[in-house]
């Protein structure tokens, strides 16, 4: 009985710190790109703007709730609510802390054995929502938006399974918190001895999450809007949250896969001053890294053709991330030997 | 408790899968699928195979539906309607329906003398048929001839895809 | 040169040149300004809100010569005006200025040979009511009734 | 919609072939990236267009109509609004075209001031397309950072004017008033921080792989087709082609000042956005000597209240940012013009949009939408 308690109030604490993380990421992300471009982002509601977030639910959540008529309407409803189910499904598996973290009840809701397999497998459901909901708006451009994130998302989740696929070799094991044990027990993150598949695996989720420069699927100034064009208010949210709740996670797997999830950074040389910060700090603060790459790289680049992507996917992450693969399992085999 | 899970899992993937085939819209169909088979990624679970149920989503949901899907709304296939569900070959297909029903209930009764149901659950038990290892062992040691032919099946059907495409392409 | 290039491609010199711009803007200075707390400087020039000048006895300067009315592009001032029975004069009885069709050119400021009519530095001219438009000669004297950024 | 009837008499595999043919896609008048109210009506195969039309005319007033009901010096602030976002090269070009129907002898002054201003409009015009044709592409940054140096500008404007944007800044005969103090400063401290942030963009863009990827081999046209379609200004000079009015044609004392006229190779998008940038730097220089070397004299040369040209017509045309903007006027003696007829480039330069487009992606139209640096203002008139 007590372990299902603490299960629930993890999951609770869990859920509650990622809407809010959500939340405060858009905020972010206005003030992040916003100081990029010399300007400020969001300063009125509230002290520097501090309350925007929640300001702009309050508006998504009050504003008129259009179902075009000609739209197949169940799908059209049913479509956000799959995106979004999917990202926040994910934090299931995703470590935030070590077994003895969070107060010695372990700082995760479960630890499978395939865990990363789960989340990736699960990720990748999230994309029939987007499709979904291009088609179900029965319009142009949601359409070949849908079309468009499809595609993208399909050929990417190939090069970024392959890519995870060298760390874990290294760790053997599919387990979030076995890969991170793995990490702490080999001294050095992963990052350093898969550093091709870590640089394939951020391109790829960059990817993953339709964020700049492979925004296609949403690209403004193309598509209008892609997939979620015909959308208004709550169900846009939805959507809306799910792309930035899918951003935490990507980063999340980066930071627990590659960059040793809650682990503080040279434990022999700062270890003995900075032990009393519990690991989930660290843990935040690597995905707070990882999100801002994301937004600086969104305020500079521009943004890649469709047949573009197709290619640097195909043609340039996948073979890099399979000879990465490859020079990985000979070397394991040949240290084995 | 896990009869109840199965039970209810089952149920529901029958439903759906009645839902696949009398819905009229073909994605409603496909959506349907994607409630098939993570009634089943459900019932794998059951099974103690995680490893076969992250799978299965990720390939038959996360590959297979969604390429569906997409061939699905490029054709914009909204305008066939229920009028085509029923073709001639009617007659056939509850033909062969029927037979497979039979076969499916004869092998449900008759099935624990065919297949020795006892011995497998044991190495469920013991081991987890389904963990990454054992499935690796499996595919690799016993079963690897099968794997490599059916490797080369699969590139024989990409190349041959690909050639389909191309030609298609060389006459725009 | 040619692997030149390639390195550079292999190790993103490229986007790395991009991001250290963004990244230095990031912590330069904001060149925002908070438009109702901060106000840019407006120019002396500026042509904005219509105004009519009065004369030290709080009378209207306009001589309602017409020269406005005929130099405008749009045809937004509307001048009435009759003679004075004793001093033999035009005196203004009605002066009409149309807001949502003025074009901001100048031209009547230029014209008027008593700088009665002058476009002001005011900028801020939103109305509720398309009525609230078309200005009185008192509301030209006066300036029109602002609304008020309320916080 | 045929297809729907045709269903149950063809088969199904011919069904498949017609339903994944051809998309067609309304492109505006709403658009964010169609630059105002232009209407692209593509034909797509899954993404590459197939068939493009232009809708054009969402955005017409009727100027020369208009032109034609007031006197000469009134319909100067319509011309403003023609290419909103160089309106001094249009008033230019207007008035220009109105001191050479009347005779009018413009002093030297003013003609300095008056190059100042209208190169002051070209920097701001390329700046304006480089920061949408970079949002077009998706370089969000860019397109900010370019306003932050068109604010500067536009500074200049209202403080020389009176008027950001529709600045009415010329009168027949010279200019309305002199420059007020600090035009000079105000004007030097632009050029001076010009240059790096002009380097700035660079940084973003010019080297970026996603930039080049995007930008190369995109659009391209031949300097033939550019030609005889009717191409001017940087469009025209991207494909190779060095004709620029104001060495072909001087005007308004631009014979006396130094500056080279940049071209591209190839003609695709990358060299009409190396062109522009260079243009940028060359308006500056141009800017420089013009502003050390201001004459003495009148900013105004006499002219009568009530301008009665003589009957006869005249074509005038300058090098506006966006090319070759020519007016064409009437007189038959009045104090009206008899007829005005506008020859604004953006209408030309729309032209070359089918051309470009066909066999390219969605993505590339609004690229080569940006390219073409077009301006509903003035296709529609």
């Amino acid at each position: 009985m007590e372990f299902l308690l603490v299960v629930v109030v993890k999951i609770v604490i869990i859920l509650a710190f990622i809407s809010l993380g959500v939340a405060y990421l858009t905020y972010l992300e206005r003030k992040v790109i916003g100081h990029m471009q010399v300007r400020l982002g969001p300063m009125r509601v509230g002290w520097h703007g501090l309350l925007q977030p929640i300001a702009d639910g309050l508006k998504l959540v009050i504003k008129e709730d259009i179902i075009p008529t000609q739209s197949d309407k169940l799908m059209f409803i049913l479509a956000p609510v799959i995106c979004f189910l999917h990202a926040f499904l994910v934090y299931t598996f995703i470590p935030f802390d070590g077994p003895k973290g969070f107060w010695g009840y372990g700082g995760y809701i479960s630890d499978v054995n395939v865990g990363l397999l789960f989340i990736v497998a699960i990720a990748s459901v999230g994309v029939v929502g987007i499709i979904l909901g291009g088609w179900a708006s029965n319009s142009k451009y949601p359409l070949l938006g849908s079309l468009r994130s499809v595609a993208q998302l399909v050929s990417y989740e190939v090069a970024m399974g392959l890519a995870i696929m060298g760390p874990i070799l290294l760790a053997g094991s599919l387990s979030m918190v076995d890969i991170v044990k793995a990490q702490e027990k080999m001294g050095v993150w992963f990052f350093v001895p898969q550093i091709v598949a870590f640089i394939i695996y951020f391109i790829c989720g960059v990817a993953e999450t339709n964020r700049a420069p492979f925004d296609l699927p949403e690209a403004e100034s193309e598509l209008v809007g892609g997939y979620h064009t015909e959308y208004s208010g709550f169900r846009f949210a939805l959507y809306f949250l799910a792309e930035y709740a899918n951003m935490i996670t990507v980063s999340a797997i980066a930071a627990t896969v590659f960059l040793g999830g809650w682990l503080m950074p040279f434990p022999s040389i700062l270890g003995p001053y900075l032990s009393f910060i519990p690991g989930f700090v660290w843990f935040a603060l690597k995905v707070f890294f990882f999100l801002f790459v994301y937004l600086w790289i969104r305020a500079t680049f521009p943004r890649y053709r469709f047949d573009q992507l197709m290619a640097i996917g195909w043609k340039i992450l996948l073979p890099l991330a399979i000879a990465n693969l490859l020079v990985t399992s000979f070397i394991i085999l040949y240290l084995k030997m | 408790m896990a009869e109840i899970i199965f039970w209810s899992l089952s149920v529901i993937a029958v439903i759906f899968a009645f839902m696949v085939i009398l819905s009229k819209s073909p994605v409603r169909s496909a959506i349907s699928l994607i409630g098939v088979l993570l009634a089943f990624a459900g019932l794998y679970l059951i099974l103690d195979s995680e490893f076969i149920a992250g799978i299965q989503i990720l390939i038959y949901i996360g590959g297979i539906t969604v390429l569906y899907m997409f061939v699905i709304s490029m054709m914009r296939f909204k305008k066939i309607n229920i009028e085509t569900q029923f073709t001639k070959q009617w007659l056939v297909a509850i033909v062969s329906a029927l037979a497979f029903l039979a076969e499916v209930v004869y092998f449900a009764l008759k099935g624990k003398e065919f297949f020795k149901v006892g011995n497998h659950s044991k190495l469920v038990t013991a081991n987890g048929l389904g963990t990454i290892e054992n499935v690796g062992k499996v595919l690799y040691g016993k079963y690897v001839l099968p794997f490599e032919i059916a490797t080369v099946l699969l590139l024989a059907a990409i190349i041959g895809t690909v050639l389909l495409a191309k030609r298609e392409k060389e006459k725009m | 040169m040619r692997m030149k290039e390639l390195v550079s491609k292999v190790l993103f010199v490229d986007l790395i040149k991009g991001l250290s711009v963004t990244f230095k803007s990031m912590v330069s200075h904001a060149v925002t300004e908070q438009y109702p707390k901060e106000r840019s400087k407006i120019y002396e020039r500026f042509r904005g809100e219509p105004r009519m000048a009065v004369d030290e006895n709080g009378k209207t300067k306009c001589i309602a010569c017409n020269l406005c009315a005929m130099n405008c592009p749009v045809g937004c001032i509307t001048v009435e005006a009759e003679r004075d029975p004793e001093t033999k004069k035009r005196v203004l009885t009605r002066y009409v200025f149309d807001m949502q069709r003025c074009l901001f050119c100048g031209f009547c400021e230029e014209i008027c040979p008593v700088n009665c009519i002058q476009l002001t530095t005011d900028y801020e001219m939103s109305q509720y009511d398309r009525k609230d438009f078309v200005l009185e000669l008192n509301e030209l004297e006066k300036g029109m009734e602002k609304i008020k950024y309320k916080k | 919609m045929d297809e729907v009837k045709n269903i149950n008499k063809t088969n199904f595999a011919e069904e498949f072939v017609d339903a994944t043919e051809e998309l067609v896609l309304n492109m505006g008048p709403q658009h964010p990236s169609t630059h105002g109210v232009l209407r692209v009506i593509l034909k797509l195969h899954h993404e590459k267009v197939v068939d493009l039309d232009c809708d054009i005319g969402y955005l017409h007033r009727g100027v020369e109509k208009i032109s034609e009901t007031l006197s000469y010096k009134l319909a100067a602030p319509y011309m403003d609004r023609l290419d909103y976002i160089s309106a001094v090269s249009n008033n230019l070009a207007y008035i220009e075209t109105i001191e050479k129907l009347a005779g009018v002898e413009v002093p030297k002054k003013a003609q300095y001031i008056r190059v100042i201003l209208t190169e002051l409009a070209r920097i701001s015009s390329h700046l304006l397309w480089l920061a949408t044709h970079a949002l077009d592409i998706g370089a969000m940054t860019v397109f900010l950072y370019c306003f932050r140096e068109r604010e500067e500008i536009l500074n200049i404007f209202e403080m020389v004017t009176g008027a950001r944007l529709t600045t009415n800044a010329f009168r027949i005969g010279g200019l309305p008033q002199d420059v007020p103090e600090g035009f000079e400063k105000a004007v030097k401290d632009f050029c001076e921080i010009l240059p790096g942030r002009i380097s700035e963009y660079e940084a973003l863009l010019t080297k970026n792989r996603i930039w080049l990827a995007r930008t190369k081999n995109v659009g391209v046209i031949s300097p033939e087709d550019a030609i005889a379609i009717g191409l001017t200004g940087p469009s025209l000079r991207g494909s190779g082609v060095k004709w620029d009015l104001r060495k072909a044609h001087p005007y308004e004392s631009y014979n006396e000042f130094e500056f080279d006229i940049p071209t591209g190779e190839n003609g695709d998008t990358y060299d009409r956005y190396l062109v522009r940038l260079e243009e940028m730097r060359q308006a500056r220089r141009i800017i420089l000597q013009a502003i050390d070397g201001i004459p003495e004299g009148d900013f105004t040369a006499k002219v009568p209240k009530v301008l009665k040209p003589p009957k006869g017509e005249v074509y005038h045309s300058i090098e506006a940012p966006k090319g070759e903007l020519g007016f064409y006027v009437i007189s038959d003696g009045s104090t009206k013009p008899y007829r005005v007829k506008i020859k604004g480039p953006s209408f030309y330069n729309l032209q070359a949009l089918k051309k470009m487009c066909l066999g390219h992606y969605v993505a590339d139209v609004v690229a080569i939408i940006g390219t073409l640096d077009i301006v509903l203002g003035e296709i529609d008139r």
